[in-house]
């Protein structure tokens, strides 16, 4: 909007951005944890083999998002396109005399008078 | 007196034309002539609305074929009840155009006039082949003389044009009944018809039916011998081509039924001389023709005219299918077509009488002016063009059933695609009439309004042609009667 | 005995008023209200008559005992012509109101001819509805295509008699040439020429020449505008726009339709055709006039071309539902010749308080008309949607049943109505929407980019400030988009009306 | 009452959207805000298991069903109705208000038809209606106006190309089956359930008829927005609930709508439109637990759909906070925002939250079903996909779009707190998702099977356990590629999706059909012209006076050279005629033969000068042609012999009969008479049976004369 913006104060969440990624590893570290002690103690409801290993569904998470990022960047290359692209008009490349016809074709005698005039 | 009708229809007008002469009076002429025409109307409606059979009237008690017969029939009856009809409507109530157009030759104009329907009576009502002649001569030459009382200089022109051809026609006329005549050894229609049999394989026969047909062909401006009629029917006074336009080909296209009927038989004619295929691609070129022709014509009486050729189209080919419902259509369409050129052709006269002359441009606008005259010519026009709820639809209609009981629908087609062109030319007046701004540069109309005289005969004309096409059952009847009668007498 | 009376009176009060009209043309106002209250006489006559039709007795009027030999001049209301005549008789007042209002606010010259050709108009539309054989209905059909020729040649400029020229020349050249002689025949092989429930030309008729006398009938109603015989009706559009809705919505077009429909059920009978596949030609053909009439409005520019062109469409659908001959396609297209009928006049009805009021005429200038004139816009959008289709119009109930029709013939007709649906959305509804949700063009120079033919001064005016339509138009116009709305809840009764065309 | 239950569900908010434009100011917003509330308890008067038919062209309708599955989505869509209307408190305009009411209206009463004509008609309705939202920000914004108008131009004719592929499936189902209840239908019974499943393909985004969502939901206005995701989508998965439960092919279609979108959604820098694609990728599994089919899994899909309305209202309501502050919804542009808008950031976290289903919110509790569902199913790859969707959305609803927005590099917005009422919609929405989440029974309750689901548990151990493990290593994923650098930054730009086929090469094909179209058109018109001008002249040439010699009498000369010409051309016909020989002229006197005989016939016997006189021209006939001869000659001798009988007849007539006084001679006389005539009668009849032999032999051999009949 304005063009001279000037950054508000830095806010608490801001001043605490590397406490907040490093909250979340820890909360990570002790989610595997939790698995291991999870697998050992309590039973674990699973439907498919491949749910019993430890530490699955974090390496699903992880490699689910990072294979994501990675192939949409790719995918980008594709499919980016400048912001105007479709208002871009599409014009016939076919020879069409202009004007185009109007809908009732005059008789070849008549004459179409002369309509533009002299501003003098 | 009833017996003596035919005769009637005939001597009436044949000896009003003397009288006038003799009472050398403008305005006593008038009055007898119409008085004349009226009275051999009534005659020939009262013969036509009671006759049972044909009758037979022997000139002189006189035995037929040994004596002169007078023969109506009821095609005979119904044609005699139109030219007499038209006549009167032509003549009585004539335009003050009309009037003008023989100022000081009045008496030579009426009488010239009355011979002609008496000739033309004649020629419908006598049973004898050399009659037909006389008959024709008559009517013939006072055609010539009216012709030539045209106000304009190009009228003269015109009548040695007809002169030269009608007298042509009638040479034909005259060789085929003198071949006739030889062959049979008699003149009377119907011993000839019963005669005609043993000789039939006789080239001199055929050479007799092709002089006729040609001679007749000629008077009734079959394509391509119609170059009398546009000069003919565009110069001459206006009662004229009135009367002329509803009769005069009327009345020959009823002899050359009669000749092919009556005569030589449609069995031979049509067999064993193929007259139809002779005369089919004819009439289908003059529809066309005629009609294209009438598009582009800058005069209204020339356009009219010109459809009128166009109209005999029709004529000659219901007669080409040589069959009975063909018969019929052809003496409908005789009528329809009578009934409203007639109309059409006084209502022009009309108009030329307010503007003073028969461009069309002239007519630019008027039809706000004229609103009376206007709504006639297109009913009129409608009439032509064959839309339904007018006479020419009737009779197109029976044509097209003819047509298609023939087993030729593309005939039909062609009957619908020319009646096309008679839009054409039909709207062409329309538009000029309702849709265009009066002339800028026009001279003043010589009257504001138009004389009764002028829009009462044209409209009791166009409501006839407009009642006749709702309330049909009446000519359609008779003339499916006369039709009968006519064909079942030539089996 | 009453109810032919009743069949009289109808017939005659269009031509009664027709001549009052005349008489009072010096007075404008007596004239106006003549013609109104005529009109709405002839529809109270009218509308009278539906209970015995829906009784099932069906009033006969006979007037003369033999137009043509064998043929009488009569009268017979059944069902379908209760239909048509209730649609004409019915937005004739209306009309006539818009009329009033349209003809005085654009100065029109002529206007007692213009009205008094309307009542013609609408006479002849009554006796084609209520025609009782093929020759009554040609009679009337050709009174009601010389009825509306001044109509179109109204403004008398060369380019108005040129429309006329090619408006009388196709409609009258087609049935001349093609349907009289489609008559003629049918007289021939059938020996009558009644409207007969179940047909008359079964066993007269070679199966074989059964699809070309199809053709001849179809394509001699010129009026259903069937391409390649379309050309008329764009053409017409030189006319004032109350001719328009007239032409376009209920009397010209509508007769042609009705008549085909009529011709199918009464004269061919819909066994026969269903038997013989004689109509399949006509099906194939019907689609692509749906479908390429719709791809030609988009390129139409003038809104009334646009809206010319949707209505060839759109009366393809009517021909389409009488070539499927299905009974749900019969009566779906009875019924769209009501809800088109209503949906059309609303949008021409806009169109010309559009002229009269804004002195628009293109598609392009619409832009933000919206602001200045809410309840025309509204009623367009209404009158777009019943066009489409779409709920909650009456449109949608006469597609639906098309389709259904559509779907016992061919799934590939289905894919047709549905296109065509979605390309109406594409050709009408953007009109509307951009009035309301667009600005006006703002500057002239943009209005003089489209060169139409106005000076520059012209251009000026053209932004001059104006609200919203005159009364007599308003109301009108708004009349008839909540009769496409309500046609959406009571088509019901319609399709019982028509129940029993195909119910034997 | 009872008339209040012969108006379907959602009547009143249609009814009432009619009369919005009567109020002003507050009022008008209060009233908008009764309406839902009236509407709902309009709702509560249904019973469970209430049908309510009608009658249409002969058709039974079922204008009202209302069973669980209709009615947990009748509920969820009266509270979307009521927290969009809350949300778009502020806006002053009507119209916004009238579609709004108006489409959910018509969404509530498709949830309620019970018969697929009716569902035609308000799926429809909700097309029309919806459009008007997106319609409604080029009012507010006319530099986007035009392309505003070009999407929502392509929505409109997306959704009622749905709408009338809806009517066309209908129509062949009708076909196939005479029925139009809406029930559970099979796809391989008739093609008319494929359409009918097409057109709830479009409106539920199957990939690659998905576009429409992104291309329009992101353009239409700040509350638009909201209204739009709630209901369209969600409609057609219960349609597809309702009619397509447990089609296998479901399901690929539903795990294909969960991974696809979410690359896109990665890289997508409109937030709003990465919403529309997180939508698309929820509705996946909807649509895979539909395709599942179980009890469980069809609980799981409408449960998910219940708060997913709940949940991306709540992402998109903040959004549109965001926008409403800002103007601006691209990520490029926004960051640092928590700092202005705590209260709006905290829900958005919420909103996210519960789409990533964390655990005590509502996604977790609806998404486990479907999840469980598929594992019940042992459908591994399905599972596997679910999965790695899962961490996709995590990704980019539940980081992306908070953490662009209100955290990032702060673009040094200053801007104020979202209004009140937003702030009022946003919280009660982030309410019930926490609320749902804590206390999932009351969801359950409300499902389609009850029963199953009240034996579900979603707070399971190990189901908590691994759904955290996947979102916070998911998070360890997004916080390590940033710190890397190797997250793709934001970049102002759009992204090819489907849409580019029909908004490029499909759009230049019909540019260069009309282009072509018209050249060819102008083309044939010339030549048409041409050739008209080249008749009309020659016409004019030949017809128009004076030059035109048709139109024109022609001289004298001319006309008598016709006349012979025709004359001779008359005798050359006839002369064929007469002289020809062979068949032709023999049949020709055939006929005329015959015509003679029946014209005897005719006559009847007395008339016996008449019968003579026929006979004396059938003996003078000129004839080729042996029988013909033989015919003739045999009717000469009866004419003869007919003679002779009749003179004979005169003589005796003329004696008179014999008495006593009659002389010898006379007698003699007569009895000679009576000998000859009896001698000529037997000739008579000797050559009339020999002329009727001839005769019949030459009818069978020559054709009855054609005109015979008439």
């Amino acid at each position: 909007m304005s063009d001279a913006r000037e950054p508000l104060p830095e806010s608490a969440i801001e001043r605490n951005a590397v406490n907040i990624q490093r909250a979340v590893v820890g909360v990570c570290v002790l989610l595997l944890l939790a698995d291991v002690a999870f697998t050992f103690l309590g039973h674990r409801h699973t439907h498919f083999g491949f749910e019993g290993y430890i530490g699955v569904y974090a390496l699903v998470g992880f490699v689910s998002y990072v294979g994501l990022v990675l192939s949409a960047k790719l995918l980008r290359k594709l499919v980016m396109r400048p912001e105007d692209y479709y208002d871009a008009p599409v014009v016939a490349a076919a020879p069409v005399s202009e004007p185009a016809p109007v809908s009732e074709p005059a008789p070849a005698t008549e004459v179409a008078p002369d309509t533009t005039e002299d501003p003098s | 007196m009833s017996e003596h009708l035919p005769i009637l229809m005939v001597l009436v007008p044949l000896l009003s034309a003397p009288l006038v002469v003799f009472i050398k009076h403008r305005k006593a002429s008038r009055v007898i002539a119409t008085l004349a025409c009226a009275l051999s109307a009534c005659a020939a409606w009262t013969l036509a609305l009671q006759m049972s059979s044909a009758v037979s009237y022997p000139l002189g008690g006189w035995r037929p074929a040994i004596g002169i017969e007078l023969r109506v029939d009821f095609a005979g009856a119904y044609v005699a009840a139109i030219v007499s009809t038209i006549a009167t409507f032509a003549i009585s109530l004539g335009t003050r155009g009309t009037r003008e157009d023989v100022v000081g030759r009045e008496m030579f104009f009426y009488a010239a006039f009355l011979m002609c329907v008496a000739g033309l009576m004649g020629m419908v009502v006598t049973g004898d082949a050399f009659n037909v002649f006389v008959f024709l001569e008559i009517s013939s030459l006072s055609t010539y003389t009216l012709v030539a009382m045209g106000k304009e200089r190009r009228a003269l022109t015109a009548a040695l044009n007809y002169l030269f051809l009608g007298t042509l026609g009638g040479t034909f006329v005259l060789i085929g009944i003198g071949l006739m005549y030889q062959m049979t050894g008699t003149l009377n229609a119907a011993a000839v018809s019963a005669r005609i049999r043993e000789v039939e394989h006789l080239r001199t026969t055929h050479v007799a039916f092709a002089f006729l047909a040609v001679g007749l062909g000629i008077k009734l401006a079959v394509f391509p011998l119609h170059q009398w009629l546009p000069g003919a029917y565009s110069q001459a006074p206006h009662a004229v081509s009135s009367f002329l336009a509803g009769t005069a080909t009327k009345v020959m296209y009823f002899q050359l039924i009669r000749v092919v009927v009556s005569f030589f038989g449609v069995a031979y004619v049509f067999d064993t001389l193929h007259f139809g295929d002779f005369l089919l691609p004819l009439s289908l070129v003059a529809m066309f023709a005629g009609s294209l022709s009438a598009i582009f014509q800058p005069s209204l009486r020339r356009l009219l005219a010109y459809s009128s050729i166009g109209q005999v189209g029709y004529l000659t080919l219901a007669l080409s299918l040589g069959t009975e419902a063909g018969l019929n259509a052809g003496l409908l369409h005789l009528g329809a077509h009578a009934v409203t050129k007639t109309a059409l052709f006084l209502i022009a006269a009309a108009f030329i009488a307010q503007v003073g002359d028969d461009r069309l441009d002239r007519l630019s606008g008027l039809g706000k002016r004229y609103p009376l005259l206007s709504l006639g010519f297109v009913l009129g026009g409608l009439s032509l063009i064959g839309v339904p709820g007018t006479v020419g639809f009737v009779s197109k209609w029976a044509l097209l059933e003819a047509v298609l009981a023939g087993g030729r629908p593309w005939l039909a087609f062609l009957i619908l695609a020319s009646s096309m062109l008679a839009v054409v030319y039909v709207f062409r007046v329309v538009e000029v009439l309702y849709f265009r701004a009066p002339l800028a540069n026009a001279p003043p109309l010589a009257r504001e309004r138009a004389d009764w005289g002028s829009w009462v005969p044209a409209g009791l004309l166009v409501l006839v042609s407009v009642g006749l096409g709702v309330w049909s059952e009446l000519p359609s009847e008779y003339v499916a009667t006369a039709a009968q009668s006519l064909f079942g007498g030539a089996r | 005995m009453s109810q032919s009376l009743g069949v009289g009176v109808a017939l005659g009060l269009p031509v009664v008023g027709a001549a009052l009209v005349a008489l009072a043309g010096k007075r404008p106002n007596v004239r106006e209200a003549v013609t109104g209250l005529t009109g709405l006489a002839t529809f109270v006559a009218v509308a009278a008559l539906y209970p015995a039709v829906v009784a099932g007795r069906l009033p006969e009027l006979q007037l003369v005992e033999a137009m043509l030999p064998g043929v009488p001049l009569m009268f017979r209301v059944e069902p379908l012509g209760m239909l048509y005549a209730l649609v004409a008789a019915g937005l004739w007042p209306v009309t006539s109101a818009y009329a009033a209002g349209y003809l005085r606010e654009h100065h029109e010259q002529n206007q007692t001819r213009f009205f008094v050709c309307f009542a013609l108009s609408i006479f002849a539309a009554l006796g084609i509805a209520f025609a009782g054989n093929l020759a009554t209905l040609f009679l009337f059909y050709e009174v009601l295509t010389l009825a509306t020729f001044p109509l179109v040649t109204h403004h008398q400029t060369p380019e108005a008699q040129r429309a006329g020229r090619v408006y009388l020349g196709i409609l009258m050249g087609t049935s001349v040439c093609f349907l009289l002689l489609a008559i003629a025949f049918t007289y021939y092989a059938a020996g009558t020429l009644d409207f007969v429930p179940g047909g008359i030309l079964r066993g007269h008729v070679a199966t074989s020449s059964l699809p070309l006398l199809l053709a001849l009938f179809v394509y001699g109603c010129g009026k259903a505008a069937l391409m390649p015989l379309h050309r008329w009706l764009p053409n017409a559009m030189v006319a004032p726009t109350p001719v328009s809705a007239l032409l376009h919505a209920v009397a010209v077009v509508k007769a042609g339709v009705f008549a085909i429909l009529k011709i199918v059920v009464y004269v061919f009978g819909l066994d026969l055709l269903r038997d013989t596949g004689a109509s399949d030609w006509l099906m194939f053909m019907a689609s692509v006039t749906i479908l390429l009439a719709s791809l030609i409005a988009f390129k139409q520019d003038n809104l009334k071309a646009r809206l010319a062109y949707s209505t060839i469409s759109q009366l393809a659908y009517i021909v389409l539902g009488a070539a499927m001959v299905t009974p749900d396609a019969i009566l779906g297209g009875g019924l769209h010749i009501a809800t088109h009928a209503v949906g059309k006049i609303t949008l021409f009805f806009c169109a010309g308080a559009i002229i009269v009021t804004a002195h628009k005429t293109e598609v392009s200038q619409l832009d933000g008309l919206g602001k200045k004139m809410p309840i025309t816009m509204a009623a367009f959008l209404i009158g777009s949607l019943s066009i489409i289709g779409l709920p909650p119009t009456g449109g949608s109930w006469s597609k639906w049943l098309l389709a259904l029709g559509a779907a016992e013939q061919s799934p590939v007709l289905v894919g047709v109505l549905m296109l065509s649906s979605l390309l109406g959305i594409g050709y009408l509804l953007p009109i509307p929407l951009r009035a309301f949700f667009f600005d006006p063009p703002a500057s002239p120079a943009r209005e003089h980019g489209h060169g139409h033919g106005h000076d520059h001064d012209h251009g000026h005016a053209q932004d001059h400030e104006h609200g919203e339509a005159h009364p007599l138009m308003l109301v009108p116009l708004s009349l008839t988009a909540v009769g496409c709305l309500l046609l959406f809840f009571y088509s019901q009764h319609v399709v019982a009306l028509l129940r029993p065309l195909v119910t034997p | 009452m009872n008339a209040l239950t012969q108006l379907f569900p959602g009547a009143l908010m249609i009814l009432g959207a009619c009369f919005v434009p009567l109020f002003r100011g507050r009022a008008r917003s209060a009233y908008v805000l009764a309406l839902p509330l009236l509407s709902a308890a309009h709702l509560a008067l249904f019973s469970l298991g209430h049908q309510g038919s009608a009658t249409l062209f002969g058709y039974t309708l079922e204008l009202v069903r209302v069973d669980a599955l209709s009615r947990i989505f009748g509920v969820i869509f009266h509270i979307a109705a009521f927290l969009c209307c809350l949300y778009a408190f502020h806006v002053k305009r009507p119209l916004e208000h009238v579609a709004t009411l108006v489409y959910a209206g018509a969404a509530i009463g498709a949830t309620f038809a019970g018969d697929l004509l009716t569902l035609f008609v308000f799926w429809e309705l909700t097309a029309l209606s919806s459009v008007f939202l997106i319609l409604a920000r080029g009012l507010d914004e006319p530099e986007r106006r035009e392309r505003v108008f070009r999407v929502s131009m392509r929505y409109l004719v997306i959704q009622v190309g749905s709408g009338v592929l809806l009517l066309a499936g209908t129509l062949l189902y009708y076909q196939g089956t005479r029925s139009l209840h809406f029930g559970r239908m099979n796809l391989e019974e008739s093609p008319g359930a494929l359409f009918i499943f097409l057109a709830f393909g479009i409106k539920a985004a199957f990939p690659l008829l998905h576009n429409w969502v992104q291309d329009a939901y992101p353009e239409a206005s700040v509350s638009g927005t909201v209204v739009l995701a709630s209901f369209t989508t969600k409609l057609a998965i219960y349609a597809l609930a309702r009619g397509f439960a447990g089609t296998d092919v479901l399901i690929p279609i539903g795990a294909c709508m969960t991974a696809f979108p979410i690359f896109f959604a990665v890289l997508e820098n409109d937030l709003r439109r990465v919403l529309a694609y997180s939508l698309n990728n929820q509705l996946g599994y909807m649509v895979v637990g539909i395709g599942v089919g179980t009890e469980l899994a069809i609980n799981g899909a409408a449960a998910h759909a219940f708060a997913h309305i709940l949940y991306k209202g709540l992402l998109l309501m903040s959004m549109g906070a965001v926008l409403y502050r800002t103007g601006t919804i691209k990520a490029s542009e926004l960051g640092g925002l928590h700092k202005s808008m705590p209260l709006t950031t905290a829900f958005c976290i919420i909103g996210a939250l519960s789409i990533s289903a964390f655990p005590g919110l509502s996604g977790f509790v609806t998404k486990s079903m479907i999840v469980s569902a598929v594992g019940e199913a042992h459908l591994l790859v399905i599972f596997g996909v679910l999965l790695f969707a899962s961490a996709g959305v995590c990704d980019h609803s539940g980081i992306k779009i908070p953490f662009f927005t209100f955290f990032a590099h702060d673009q040094g917005w200053k801007v104020q707190e979202a209004p009140k009422h937003m702030l009022l919609a946003m919280g009660l929405a982030a309410a019930l998702c926490i609320g749902i989440g804590v206390f999932p029974s009351a969801l359950y309750a409300l499902l389609p099977f009850p029963e199953a689901a009240a034996q579900y548990h979603a707070y399971e151990t190990t189901h908590v356990l691994t759904m955290l493990q996947l979102l916070f290593f998911a998070g360890l994923a997004f916080i390590t590629l940033v710190r890397l650098g190797v997250y793709p930054p934001e970049l102002p730009a759009i992204n090819l999706d489907t849409d580019y086929f029909y908004r490029r090469p499909l759009k230049r094909f019909v540019v260069e059909s009309y282009a072509l179209a018209s050249w060819v058109r102008e083309r044939t018109w010339g030549m048409a012209l041409g050739l008209r001008g080249r008749a009309l002249a020659s016409l004019r040439r030949n017809h128009e006076p004076p030059r035109g010699r048709l139109g024109e009498p022609w001289t004298a000369g001319a006309t008598t050279l016709f006349a012979a010409l025709m004359l001779f051309t008359l005798l050359l016909l006839t002369s064929s005629a007469g002289c020809g020989g062979g068949e032709d002229a023999e049949a020709n006197d055939a006929r005329l033969l015959l015509d003679r005989v029946g014209a005897i016939e005719g006559v009847p016997e007395q008339a016996f000068e008449a019968r003579m006189e026929r006979v004396e021209v059938l003996r003078r006939l000129p004839l080729r042609g042996e029988s013909l001869i033989a015919v003739r000659e045999a009717c000469a001798e009866m004419h003869g012999a007919l003679l002779e009988a009749d003179v004979q007849n005169a003589l005796i007539h003329s004696i008179g009969a014999p008495d006593e006084d009659t002389p010898a001679e006379e007698l003699a006389r007569l009895e000679r008479a009576f000998t000859a005539a009896e001698a000529a009668a037997a000739r008579v009849v000797v050559h009339r049976d020999a002329c009727v032999d001839g005769t019949a032999t030459l009818r069978a051999r020559y054709a009855p004369d054609r005109r015979g009949s008439e």
